[in-house]
């Protein structure tokens, strides 16, 4: 898609800049603006739709759904991720994994402060069937030796 | 026997240029770009705090050593204890082996003439520098100076030092919203040396990424540099969430915006939610490079290679991708719902099993070896045995019935003293001694050394075995004081500690003043080792290399080849 | 970051500095990867708050709603354009140093900084907007001081985290100013060529991180609440 | 070897030091067997009068990696199990226990029974009887604390803001020492406690013995709850006879499990009470309205937010309740006798536009009637404000659909009047409105 604006050439330094970064026509910058316009007045449409009344994740997977969309054209187009090599893909993504797992494991703490844990008998793990009264007598017993 | 193409032609020349020796004066060394003179910057700085942090233990201990109030009173103890911990954590052995180790041998370990930003890594260090005088303002207990030089004392209150903090390194919410102490100050500080090892931990993967030597692949990185990559990975991406959480607390102390506080419908587990999730990778930015180090050493001194390289390195980038996944097992108990117990009790046992390939690998790698008993060889197996118990020890703390009952007891603090000194500064021990030669030029005495490893070891046990065995009957940690049934082990534990400390001062005296007025010079090649930074002088030149090496073997082919032999 | 890159420049020199220790283009990747790295660890650090926000979000789901109704997204919408045309002016200013123009990157980092400011002016008016409200620390509302129970009790931690989100990356935005001017200074004296632009490219990546985070930040605050 | 831990005085005390000695057990080996190999090597391949032999150069190998990954694995795997299993077993509660509310603070610890007994770890030893499950419900005051039986294996910190809580069933007499274990400021080594585990007969006999002498002091809490119940008007809206007024009964209420209205699950829990109790639009009971209910948060103390829990605990059905569901202040009024403003002002109080509207100016939960009448105001209409006076029609408006137009900054929580007050009344009311200034 580059080629055609492309017209680098070594120069008296002797560096090529097809080394350095990739140029992008005019039109990319221009086209990815516009779509990033659109976008935000589509979200700021879907927000007075007023749909959190009907489901507050829908609203919320919508706006972030844009806010993501909106991200990823300004990374792949305006910062040039899209070009660039599989380390800094790799160290673009990290932190979002991280906090995708430090959200993540948060969910799985706060909601589930319920006392006390469901689904829970006292069963021994040791000597299945022993009760407490059976434990009491046989420290007794032990005492008394 | 050496595996580069070309290696440095100048051998056992100590007249012509190096480091040290090419540009003289004060001014030379604190405007340095040269990743090695920063290195020794650190070094000088982190030592120093090192014997303040290790000075506040001692009171501590003196202080334990029979029940009862002896000598301090409980504000006092509590600030200590702070201190110790803050010191020895944030500026200490955070930037312990990387900013030290790390800057000086990765360059030369990879064959770069520096590391990729050199401004940026002086940089790291003056915001070090900075991070460290606020740590001090908030932390050195005005009050306990004064009841010892009065005169001194009223001069701190009179210039307005703030009360020393009490909170303990981790600053839980909300006791640290409430006490009346510098905390703004600490959290501040933490703030900002956070930063710095950002920066630290940024160059260093920059420079693993860009700057080796022609033929240095993958494959053939020595595994310091690849437990330096893993480190830095973790530092990079761990310390941002830390310095938010502390800026929020900042903002919440003195806005009264509430993120934390309970009253203001904060939660305060959160708080601990979030400092953990930076606070356990850190240990592993700790202990990781102190991996690495015994993984250099090991093959050298049993003349093999180093058995399952490829095995470690991995072992080594798992842990710090698990050290992200298994935070909150330091708050089992502490109100997080069952489920997520449950799930972090599960997956803290990931973490034992590559490091547990790492151990049997550096075993292994003696078999059949041809063994001596250098100084640094002995740090290196005592670092084995140390983290042996160490890890087991981990063993119980990840498993829920039991960390119920040890949470926040002794034994965690034995557990975690044997990881941290036990691993990461013996790991440090060894390298000093290790890389001794190559950093200063001269040799440091080895029977001296092998005494004050002896001092060093069995100070360290002494000291803290007999905490397992409180923690086991049940003694809470950070207590001023205790019950009379504990005294015995704590009189032990104290005794220990001053043997340990006198171990500490003795090695690292002779190595400072050996480095200053030793007569003994260093061969290039001492330990006859063959990774890149012994193949040129000692000390090195200022640009490492005085030709760009061409690497075309791994650095451990020791021994003699052997049938059906191969690797990567 | 990239200052020990190109500052190393001699006063007219034009073209790459001479780092001693690598060649040039080994240098612009080592500080675009550096800079990439250093975005990295900007985002983990709005992350915390990120993550504080979803929390007590669900955690106060009502009061977010309410509080998040005090807020115009009008002219939080406005801000979003702003910051997203002087994000297309940074992305075409590192193009007009790709093709050697010092003149056009001084032109758009110009129009980059004017909206910087115009978005830090209309933050001004929405805080100080708010602070007349009693809806600021330290101020009060019908006698219901700043994070008092009561308040706490119609808008939880809400206020509280705006704060600390805009507060916060209203800093980025005065950071990304500074380093833009200083790079416009450079394009001023020409020292940009085809091969030789790291401090326009990484001075815009710095502005488009700022960019990506208000793109979040205006939905969560503005729009969802 | 290494067999320190404490005695073992509670039900799960001996599978968690089974589970603990076993982790002992295999960590003994293993250090033993790792650094016996080191020392063996290191002494067996030494280097011998000072020089090196030649070595062969054994790269790894894949097998022996595959050995030490999986057999770790599967130790680990195996002692996980068995952790949780038996975190499983320390967690449940088996029959009905003893609720010993707990409440920690800098630097003591206050202990309150379900009878009224309340005392802190410097006057009295917690006392339980073997042999029967114990609960302590935990709670902090300023700062995190941690309750800590070495004997019983039990620790949880007390979190300020919500519950948490701790179990077991005492198997062993004697007097065990409890410790705060998390830090939490200057006397934290000070914050010991005693507990006392005795015969169910002595226990009773404890129990009984100076009751009656703090009843006389002070309310337990289950009267400060019923009393609470009548004061706070909660009555007004919850029944205790099982029939949903405005709000769910709270006969057999505790411990209820239920549907929320969308549709995920509750357990009516000491925390969920409160939550309810604070923020009360948090979570709605499916087939109830949202926003009937107003936050007592500030209203209520802590201390009275746990007598209303411990008096809804007692509400399991087992006792007849008087019926209590006609406001408790009602006395034989005669109305017709009244001026408009009088009955107005009657209605006032009887009808708990007490609870959230002052007459003095102060802002409550709703706006204060001081000056109230020809005022003018911004009011919420759907997403619009607007502003109007408060006029006759406004008033009427606001008693019977609070709803329609809500004053800005105030919170949607007004329950309406329609079916309550009759036209005559709401005129009344108007009328007295008309006269506060």
């Amino acid at each position: 898609m580059s080629h055609h604006t492309d017209h680098r050439a070594a120069t008296k330094s002797g560096i090529d800049p097809h080394e350095l970064g990739h140029i992008l026509p005019f039109v990319v910058y221009k086209r990815t603006f516009i779509i990033l316009v659109v976008l935000t007045i589509v979200t700021v449409v879907a927000a007075e739709l007023n749909i959190s009344k009907y489901s507050a994740a829908l609203a919320m997977a919508i706006a972030l759904g844009i806010a993501s969309v909106k991200a990823f054209l300004v990374a792949t187009n305006f910062m040039h991720l899209k070009y660039e090599n599989p380390v800094t893909w790799l160290y673009a993504g990290f932190p979002l994994v991280l906090l995708a797992i430090l959200i993540g494991l948060l969910f799985i703490d706060n909601p589930f402060r319920v006392d006390p844990l469901p689904g829970l008998e006292a069963q021994r793990v040791i000597r299945p069937g022993v009760v407490a009264q059976e434990l009491v007598a046989e420290a007794e017993a032990k005492a008394a030796h | 026997m050496s595996s580069y193409a070309a290696n440095s032609p100048v051998t056992g020349d100590h007249a012509g240029l190096n480091y040290i020796n090419c540009e003289r004066g004060i001014w030379s060394w604190l405007t340095t770009v040269d990743h090695k003179r920063i290195a020794l910057l650190y070094l000088f700085t982190i030592s120093i705090f090192f014997f303040v942090g290790g000075i506040a233990a001692l009171l501590m201990r003196t202080e334990l050593a029979r029940a009862g109030a002896d000598f301090l009173d409980p504000s006092t103890y509590n600030m200590l204890f702070t201190l110790h911990g803050a010191i020895m954590i944030f500026l200490f052995i955070v930037p312990g082996i990387p900013a030290t180790m790390g800057n000086f041998l990765i360059p030369l370990m990879i064959g770069a003439k520096d590391v990729a930003f050199p401004r940026m890594n002086l940089l790291s260090y003056y915001i070090y520098v900075v991070g460290a005088l606020m740590a001090l303002i908030a932390l050195i207990p005005g009050q306990f100076i004064g009841q010892i030089f009065p005169i001194f004392g009223k001069f701190l209150v009179s210039i307005g030092l703030p009360q020393a903090v009490d909170t303990g390194w981790t600053f839980y919410a909300p006791y640290s919203l409430q006490s009346g102490t510098a905390v703004i100050w600490m959290t501040g500080a933490a703030f900002v040396l956070g930063f710095s090892s950002i920066l630290t931990g940024l160059n260093f993967i920059v420079t693993i990424h860009k700057l080796r030597a022609p033929g240095m692949t993958w494959n053939r990185l020595p595994v310091f540099v690849w437990a330096s990559y893993a480190t830095a990975v973790i530092q990079t991406l761990a310390t941002p969430v830390v310095g938010i959480t502390l800026l929020l607390l900042i903002m919440e102390r003195s806005m009264g915006i509430g993120i934390f506080d309970p009253k203001l419908g904060g939660d305060p587990v959160l708080f601990q939610h979030f400092f953990w999730f930076y606070s356990h990778p850190v240990v592993y930015i700790m202990v990781l490079p102190a991996f690495g180090v015994v993984g250099e050493i090991i093959p050298v001194f049993s003349r093999k290679p180093l058995f399952g390289y490829r095995a470690i390195y991995i072992s080594s980038l798992a842990i710090a991708i698990a050290g992200f996944l298994v935070w909150a097992h330091h708050m089992l108990v502490a109100g997080i719902s069952d489920t997520s117990a449950i799930y972090f009790s599960v997956i803290t046992f990931i973490v034992a099993i590559p490091t547990a390939v790492k151990v049997f690998n550096w075993v292994s790698t003696m078999y059949r070896g041809s063994i001596s008993f250098e100084t640094p060889m002995l740090y290196a197996m005592g670092f084995i045995f140390l983290f042996m118990i160490a890890g087991t020890t981990g063993i119980y703390l990840a498993t829920l019935a039991v960390d119920v009952f040890y949470h926040d007891t002794y034994f965690v603090v034995a557990h975690f003293h044997y990881t941290i000194q036990g691993g990461a500064v013996i790991g440090l021990m060894a390298a000093l001694h290790f890389w001794f030669p190559k950093m200063t030029g001269k040799m440091y005495n080895e029977w001296l050394g092998r005494i004050c490893w002896v001092l060093v070891f069995v100070g360290f046990n002494l000291t803290f075995l007999p905490q397992f065995v409180l923690g086991m009957e049940g003694m809470p940690r950070r207590y001023f004081d205790y019950l009379p049934q504990f005294q015995s082990l704590h009189t032990l534990s104290t005794v220990g500690a001053y043997i340990n400390a006198a171990g500490y001062t003795l090695a690292l005296l002779h190595l400072l003043l050996t480095a200053i007025f030793g007569k003994t010079l260093a061969p290039d090649n001492p330990w006859d080792a063959l990774s890149l930074e012994w193949q040129t002088p000692s000390p090195p030149p200022h640009d490492n290399f005085e030709v760009t090496p061409v690497v075309t073997e791994y650095p451990y082919a020791y021994g003699k080849p052997v049938e059906g032999d191969h690797h990567a | 970051m990239n200052s020990h890159v190109s500052s190393e420049a001699q006063p007219g020199q034009i073209g790459p500095p001479i780092a001693h220790h690598m060649d040039p283009v080994t240098a612009y990747h080592a500080a675009k990867l550096g800079m990439w790295l250093f975005l990295a660890t900007e985002i983990l650090l709005f992350g915390g708050m990120f993550a504080a926000y979803a929390l007590y979000h669900w955690m106060y789901f009502e009061e977010f709603h309410n509080a998040s109704r005090q807020l115009n997204p009008i002219i939080g919408g406005f801000n979003t354009v702003v910051l997203l045309f002087s994000s297309f002016t940074a992305a075409l200013a590192v193009d007009a140093a790709q093709h050697g123009r010092n003149d056009k990157v001084v032109k758009n980092l110009l129009i980059t900084i004017v909206c910087a400011l115009i978005f830090l002016v209309v933050k001004y008016f929405e805080w100080s907007a708010k602070a007349e409200h009693g809806l600021f620390p330290g101020t009060s509302h019908d006698g219901i001081a700043f994070n008092s129970p009561e308040f706490i009790t119609m808008y939880a931690s809400f206020f509280g985290l705006y704060y600390c989100l805009t507060g916060l990356h209203g800093i980025h935005v005065v950071a990304g100013m500074c380093l833009l001017i200083w790079v416009m200074q450079k394009a001023r004296k020409n020292r940009f060529s085809q091969d030789y632009y790291t401090p326009v490219e990484i001075g815009a990546l710095y502005w488009h991180l700022v960019d990506l985070i208000w793109i979040y930040l205006f939905p969560l605050l503005y729009l969802v609440g | 070897m290494f067999r320190y831990l404490p005695e073992q005085a509670s039900n799960f005390a001996a599978d968690v030091d089974w589970l603990h000695n076993l982790i002992t057990d295999l960590s003994v080996f293993f250090t033993a067997a790792i650094c016996g190999a080191m020392i063996y090597f290191a002494i067996k391949y030494r280097k011998r009068n000072g020089k090196h032999h030649e070595t062969p150069r054994i790269m790894g190998s894949h097998l022996l990696e595959i050995i030490w990954t999986v057999v770790p694995t599967i130790i680990c795997i195996y002692i996980a199990y068995y952790g949780i299993a038996i975190y499983r077993e320390m967690r449940a509660i088996n029959g009905t226990p003893i609720i010993i509310n707990t409440v920690a603070s800098q630097w003591k610890w206050d202990f309150t029974y379900e009878n009224g007994k309340t005392f802190n770890n410097n006057e009295s030893e917690i006392v339980v009887p073997v042999g029967q499950p114990v609960k302590f419900v935990l709670q902090a005051k300023d700062v995190l604390h941690s309750f800590f039986v070495p004997a019983m294996r039990v620790k949880r910190d007390a979190v300020p803001g919500t519950y948490t809580f701790t179990s077991f069933t005492p198997i062993k007499t004697g007097e065990y020492p409890v410790y705060c274990a998390e830090y939490c400021g200057k006397d934290h080594s000070n914050m010991m406690a005693r507990l006392k585990v005795v015969s169910q007969a002595e226990y009773d006999r404890w129990l009984l013995d100076d009751s009656a002498k703090l009843a006389a002091q002070k309310m337990t809490p289950i009267e400060l709850g019923r009393t609470l119940f009548k004061t706070k008007a909660c009555n007004s809206c919850h029944s205790l006879d099982g029939k949903p007024g405005v709000g769910p009964s709270w006969l057999k209420l505790y411990d209820r499990k239920g549907k929320f209205d969308d549709g995920s699950e509750y357990t009516a829990d000491d925390n969920y009470i409160r939550e309810s109790i604070i923020e009360p639009n948090k979570h709605i009971v499916a087939g109830f309205q949202p926003n009937m209910m107003p936050s007592f948060a500030g209203q209520l103390s802590d201390a009275e937010i746990n007598g209303v829990i411990a008096y809804m605990r007692t509400l399991d059905g087992s006792q007849p309740v008087a019926p209590e569901t006609a406001p408790a202040a009602v006395v034989a009024v005669d109305l017709t006798k009244m001026s408009p403003v009088e009955r107005g002002k009657h209605y006032f109080e009887t009808k708990l536009c007490i609870t959230c509207h002052s007459l003095d100016g102060s802002k409550l939960i709703g706006p204060s009637f001081k000056d109230i009448y020809g005022r003018k105001e911004n009011v919420v209409v759907g997403d619009k404000t607007v502003e109007i006076v408060v006029d006759d029609a406004y008033i009427k408006e606001s008693i019977l659909n609070p709803m329609a137009k809500v004053v800005e900054g105030y919170p949607p929580a007004m329950p309406p009047y329609q079916g309550q007050l009759d036209d005559a009344a709401v005129d009344d009311i108007i009328e007295f409105l008309k006269t506060v200034k």
